[in-house]
């Protein structure tokens, strides 16, 4: 007789470390339930929650979704944390001749995608990194320049996949999807300040907020047990 | 194949796919049907606005469908907050809901085939039949249906396959919930959320089109079948 | 009693449509021919009648009952007319079998209608074999047999017939004529009948209507209309002349004859017909074509009637026919014969003779075996 | 030269199907027909000539070229077997014009065939008011009408048709099928033709295939079939009788009468047929039942053709007719009489008679007014 | 409707969706008539790979479909590198690219729709137009072609109003450039996906629906006139 799962929903590119570590928070004490996972867009898991989705915590990459449900009193504002974090890089194709560079207010990124290059991120309208992408080339005095030559992806891995075909000599992603993939080389990493802090906000719901065991999973994955997975899967520490 | 091959959660998730698309079909035939028979056959004010409403999953993107949907049967919907009220239904988060977002979805694509069938149906057999003292709803079902029928198993066929690749509107509606509505389209989907995870899409993706030819294939047998029966081949 | 039509209609625009003008009463039971050259409109009116067509104008009453009146928004739907139709198109349903399409009528006729039963029908077109096959691989005469059938077995208050016997060879006609004679007799069905050949005009109809370009050009009993002369439709074929009723007298299987009194009084003797039980009423078309005429009576030939009349017209038809109209006693008779015969018998009327009819040219209509 | 034929197929399985298993040699150029009861093949044979049905095994060669052989794997396809085939079904084009429906084939003729012109034909069949309409709105025999024209104005080397007349009126059939022995004569154009009329086969037909259930019973030039009694599908008609040769000899229009000589010898007075030129070859039917036999020679009667004959058979055909053969000179004739008749004339083989055959009964077959 | 009912930018995705519809059907509608042909009268080894591929675009999910084009399309695709070298043709991030994924997510629509109207074709007219002499080519052209329009019209319209409603792919394989690729569904998708962006994405999806009402009523007036060209109605 199994404990009945707590349900967590996530943003899609938490996936891989957080199903990584859910057998570790089944192996840390005996009580521990199972986990039901959903991972899609933040936005579309944000909207389910507002409609009674049954989800327990829900883990955003977007730290408006997550202000969204705040508003509408879908989570326990007391347990909202934000602990991990992620760095915004400029990537190129692994074969190309694109090299490594410092990242700075003036650095020409037009010159570097050439006369007709388009430079691949997520939708600025809609797609955490794209906003992240904006206020960075914003922050560099290149966003009037480069906005219509951007290609605007659906999400990060999509723009990912646009420098790794090619398609696009430069693209602007997570350090976490750049180093997983073998098609892209980072060129350079956006400095600290020039964008937002790129954090994922992890809240227990209305739901699941009467749930003691809710809480303890908050604190496993914010603790310190988890904290080499997520390093693992490119995280850092919000704040480090 | 074996259980190696798919993981235990990329099986649930074949099985889910058949279970939604296959209930998605049974769920929206007949309302298909009726809406394509009153389309052809109709004379009605607001013919035109129930034609586009028909259309309308197919024009607008799939996510604001499931959107729609949630909107309107999550259970603080108008709709959902009825089921949940007086039947404790709920459909939001549920291989039902997968069903429903992939029936409204596909619903459009049957009326299409079923309207292309009936009018391909010679009125002069329903006057016959007419005087032979069948009424109405006599001659609809022995001699309309009948000879429409290849026009509904073609909009079974494709709003089958379509249902086995619907992913907007289910992952809006029903989100994203292994073994309940992750369907095959939403675990490709995860997988090319993961970094590295291109093989299992294309694994996955593979396993999607073999579906796909298993249905056709069996379409084709019973179209084949249906043909005879409809006098289309040698007697 | 009687089946009462009138219809206005028009297919297309201005003048290069069809109108449609036509009203008829067909008297009841009975059969009625419709008759008229190729797009005169006969199908139209048949689908009036079943309910299939809306006429812009028009009444159509079966036994004073309408059920079809426009200008009082009478309109009663095809499946609760009841008329058993066979199309010029044969519309049979092509996804069920011959069996199937031939029940299909039967299935909903009301409880207690009467007709012919499945087996009879079935053994009269001899589709037998063919229960179980489909429409589609079926022969062209099969299939308009397998139409028949089902409109026979349709068990309907009136059978509204389009050409049902142009595609079957003539064996079968022979069968079928004589079987829809008996079904009109014993049930009192009425029947309206399209038909291009003047056989089945004999062997079935009461009455005719002419048409013409959708109007009513001649309409009677088919006695009256088969002498005139005056209706080239009619007339003008070669196989018009009188069509007299009759009564069978007696048999002579010797003489292989059946005799038969003429209503208009006098005796014709036909071929042997045993199965005809004496006073039997019945019909035969004395064929003008058939008719000879002598100014002495003839000897020693093979002729078996030799009738003494009076003719009461002659009329050329062209330049190679005259038609010759006669009376012997009350029974009008006419005959077709060469310019040259009339001037070498000096025929005029008043003038007696003896018109001559082979027995052999006479076919008694609404004959034949087996029963209903 | 020659249309040979030789073909089996087989429709279903087993028992229960039909089996097709015919061969025979329609002689080039004239008109062969296709006679038989409903579902005897007819339409089969005619499927397999033009290209439309590929039978199991067979040979269909025009002129000794070969456009089917299973044998040694030819089979040429129907677009260029150039067969214009009147189907028993129709088959307009429901998206064209009745127009362009005539057109399809003339336009698509090689440069260089012959054959009547557009206007000829949309004139004799009584379609120009119909030429711009879709077949739909067309009536059963109008369709029948323009599916003939398409055929027939598709220049081709060999006409099949089935039943191409079956529903004309009987005006219209008159007006038909002199043309059609018109573009036999004119064009040599081999004609295949499945006909149910026996007036349609001697108007056209200069020999007969008889079909029943999928084999050929008798094969011949007509004249020599239509003298056998054994063949009931034939001599069991009401129309039977000889089929004679001749030849126009002169006209006599103040008697109304046409002379015609016979290639067996002896002479034949018909209705006035002005038009056809003295020396002219045609046939006429002289129906069984249209002859009357006398021992002695009649006088003071409207007959105009009292032959003296020869009676060479006599055979009961059922309780109620008898069938006399006769032989006039070398022409060889057919009586159908009563029973009465033959006791009462004594009638046996040898006995001297003399054949009475009204002018009026016999239609010169083949004839009718108009140019292709 | 004003300019200030809409912005600039969500008429120019207005004008884009239409001109991507109209294109991917332009694009798509031979091809889709000849595989019609060849899967419903064609006798050949493969003829069951060809329907299944035909229907992949169905089964597998729309993100898929964009990434597979992206492959094979793409500046290093084996397709679009020919594409590049030899014509300077360049399909990602363009409306040509757009109108392309649009068209093949519809190609299997149209293709049931076009067999449907195929099998509808009486195959006596055909057998009668080749003994009028018409060759195999001729035929199809004269008599089927036309015989079978309103499959193809039914298919062309069903597939203009998925195209009106493609995302998953266009976003995908062509991205989402204002004023190139931006199209409807992609605007009214990124309303969706910004908090409180419900009012623009309800405004943009009742301008979606209006097209497509539009596109309707235009299809039903043609088949209305199709169906008496071919002699359905009274001539
Ligand atoms: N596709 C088929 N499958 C099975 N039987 C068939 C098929 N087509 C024809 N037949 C059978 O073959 C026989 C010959 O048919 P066909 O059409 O040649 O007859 P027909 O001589 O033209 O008759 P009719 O005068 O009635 O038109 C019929 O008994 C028919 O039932
Ligand atoms: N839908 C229609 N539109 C236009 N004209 C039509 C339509 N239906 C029939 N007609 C015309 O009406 C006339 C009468 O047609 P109908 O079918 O009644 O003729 P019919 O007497 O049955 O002829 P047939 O002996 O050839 O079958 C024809 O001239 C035909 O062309
Ligand atoms: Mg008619
Ligand atoms: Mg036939």
């Amino acid at each position: 007789q199994e404990a009945a799962p707590l349900t967590v929903f996530a943003a899609a590119s938490l996936q891989d470390a957080l199903r990584a570590i859910e057998p570790a928070w089944r192996d840390a004490s005996p009580g521990n339930p199972p986990l039901r996972f959903s991972f899609a867009a933040s936005s579309a898991l944000a909207r389910q929650i507002e409609q009674g989705a049954p989800a327990d915590l829900f883990a955003s990459a977007d730290e408006p979704w997550m202000d969204y449900l705040q508003q509408r009193n879908l989570i326990a504002p007391a347990t909202r944390v934000s602990p991990l974090a992620n760095a915004l890089v400029l990537v190129a194709p692994a074969n190309g001749a694109a090299r490594p560079l410092a990242l700075g207010r003036g650095t020409d990124l037009a010159a570097l995608l050439g006369p007709d290059g388009r430079l691949a991120t997520g939708d600025p309208a809609h797609v955490p990194v794209g906003r992240y992408a904006q206020a960075a080339l914003d922050w560099m005095g290149q966003w009037q320049a480069l906005s219509p030559r951007l290609a605007r992806a659906d999400n990060v891995r999509s723009a990912l996949l646009l420098v790794e075909r090619g398609e696009a000599p430069l693209g602007i992603v997570y350090a976490t999807d750049a180093r997983a993939s073998q098609g892209v080389r980072v060129v350079g990493t956006f400095p600290v300040g020039s964008h937002p802090p790129v954090t994922y906000p992890f809240a227990v719901t209305r739901r699941g907020e009467a749930d003691a065991r809710t809480r303890a999973l908050l604190a496993f994955l914010t603790g310190p047990g988890t904290e080499e997975t997520w390093r693992r899967f490119g995280f850092s520490r919000a704040g480090q | 194949m074996t259980d190696a091959w798919l993981a235990p959660e990329e099986w649930s998730a074949v099985r889910l796919s058949l279970e939604v698309a296959a209930r998605s079909v049974a769920v929206s035939l007949a309302p298909a049907v009726l809406a394509a028979v009153l389309l052809s056959r109709g004379r009605f004010p607001g013919r035109t606005l129930l034609d586009a409403l028909v259309h309308l999953p197919l024009v607008v993107p799939p996510v604001v469908v499931g959107w729609g949907l949630l909107m309107l049967f999550g259970v603080r919907g108008p709709v959902g907050s009825l089921l949940n009220d007086w039947f404790g239904v709920r459909l939001v988060f549920t291989t039902e809901g997968a069903a429903l977002a992939t029936a409204v979805m596909s619903f459009p694509l049957i009326v299409r085939a079923v309207r292309l069938g009936l009018d391909g149906v010679d009125p002069g057999l329903e006057a016959a039949a007419g005087t032979l003292g069948a009424g109405r709803l006599d001659r609809f079902f022995v001699v309309t249906l009948p000879l429409m029928s290849p026009g509904i198993l073609a909009g079974a066929v494709t709003a089958f396959a379509a249902g086995l690749g619907e992913f907007g509107a289910v992952i809006t509606f029903a989100s994203n919930i292994p073994g309940e509505t992750q369907t095959l389209p939403l675990a490709i989907y995860s997988a090319t959320q993961t970094p590295g995870g291109e093989a299992a899409a294309g694994r996955l993706a593979l396993v999607s089109f073999g579906l796909a030819v298993s249905g056709l294939l069996l379409a084709e047998l019973i179209a084949r079948r249906m043909g005879r029966l409809l006098g289309r081949g040698a007697g | 009693m009687a089946l009462e039509v009138a219809l206005r209609h028009r297919f297309g625009r201005g003048g290069d449509g069809f109108a449609l003008d036509a009203a008829f009463v067909a008297p009841t039971p009975g059969v009625t021919a419709l008759f008229g050259p190729s797009g005169c409109g006969k199908s139209t009116v048949l689908a009036a009648v079943a309910g299939l067509l809306r006429p812009r104008e028009g009444r159509v009453a079966l036994d004073g009952d309408a059920v079809l009146d426009t200008a009082r928004g009478v309109f009663v739907p095809p499946e609760r007319r009841r008329c058993g139709v066979v199309f010029q198109d044969g519309r049979l349903f092509p996804h069920l079998s011959v069996e199937a399409n031939l029940r299909f009528g039967l299935r909903r006729a009301p409880r207690g209608a009467e007709g012919p039963g499945f087996d009879t029908v079935v053994a009269l077109l001899g589709v037998g074999h063919l229960l179980a096959r489909r429409p589609a691989g079926l022969s062209g005469g099969e299939k308009q047999r397998v139409a028949l059938g089902r409109a026979l077995l349709s068990r309907p208050r009136l059978l509204l017939m389009d050409e049902p016997l142009a595609a079957l060879d003539a064996a079968r006609r022979v069968e079928v004529l004589p079987f829809l004679a008996r079904l009109r007799d014993a049930a009192g069905l009425p029947i309206l009948y399209v038909t291009h050949a003047l056989d089945e005009v004999d062997a079935l109809a009461d009455s005719l209507v002419l048409l013409e370009a959708g109007r009513v050009v001649a309409e009677g009993p088919v006695e009256a209309l088969s002498v005139r002369t005056d209706l080239p439709v009619l007339s003008g074929r070669r196989d018009a002349g009188a069509l007299l009723a009759c009564e069978v007298l007696a048999h002579d299987p010797v003489r292989g004859l059946t005799r038969l009194t003429l209503a208009g009084g006098g005796e014709l003797l036909a071929p042997l017909r045993p199965n005809l039980p004496p006073g039997r009423r019945l019909r035969v078309r004395v064929r003008a074509r058939d008719v000879a005429l002598a100014t002495q009576a003839p000897e020693a030939t093979s002729i078996s009637n030799i009738v003494p009349s009076t003719v009461t017209g002659v009329e050329a038809a062209g330049s190679a026919e005259v038609f010759v109209s006669l009376m012997a006693g009350q029974t009008p008779l006419l005959s077709r014969v060469s310019p040259d015969a009339v001037a070498r018998l000096g025929l005029r009327p008043g003038l007696p003779v003896f018109a001559m009819v082979k027995a052999i040219a006479l076919d008694p209509a609404g004959t034949g075996a087996g029963s209903l």
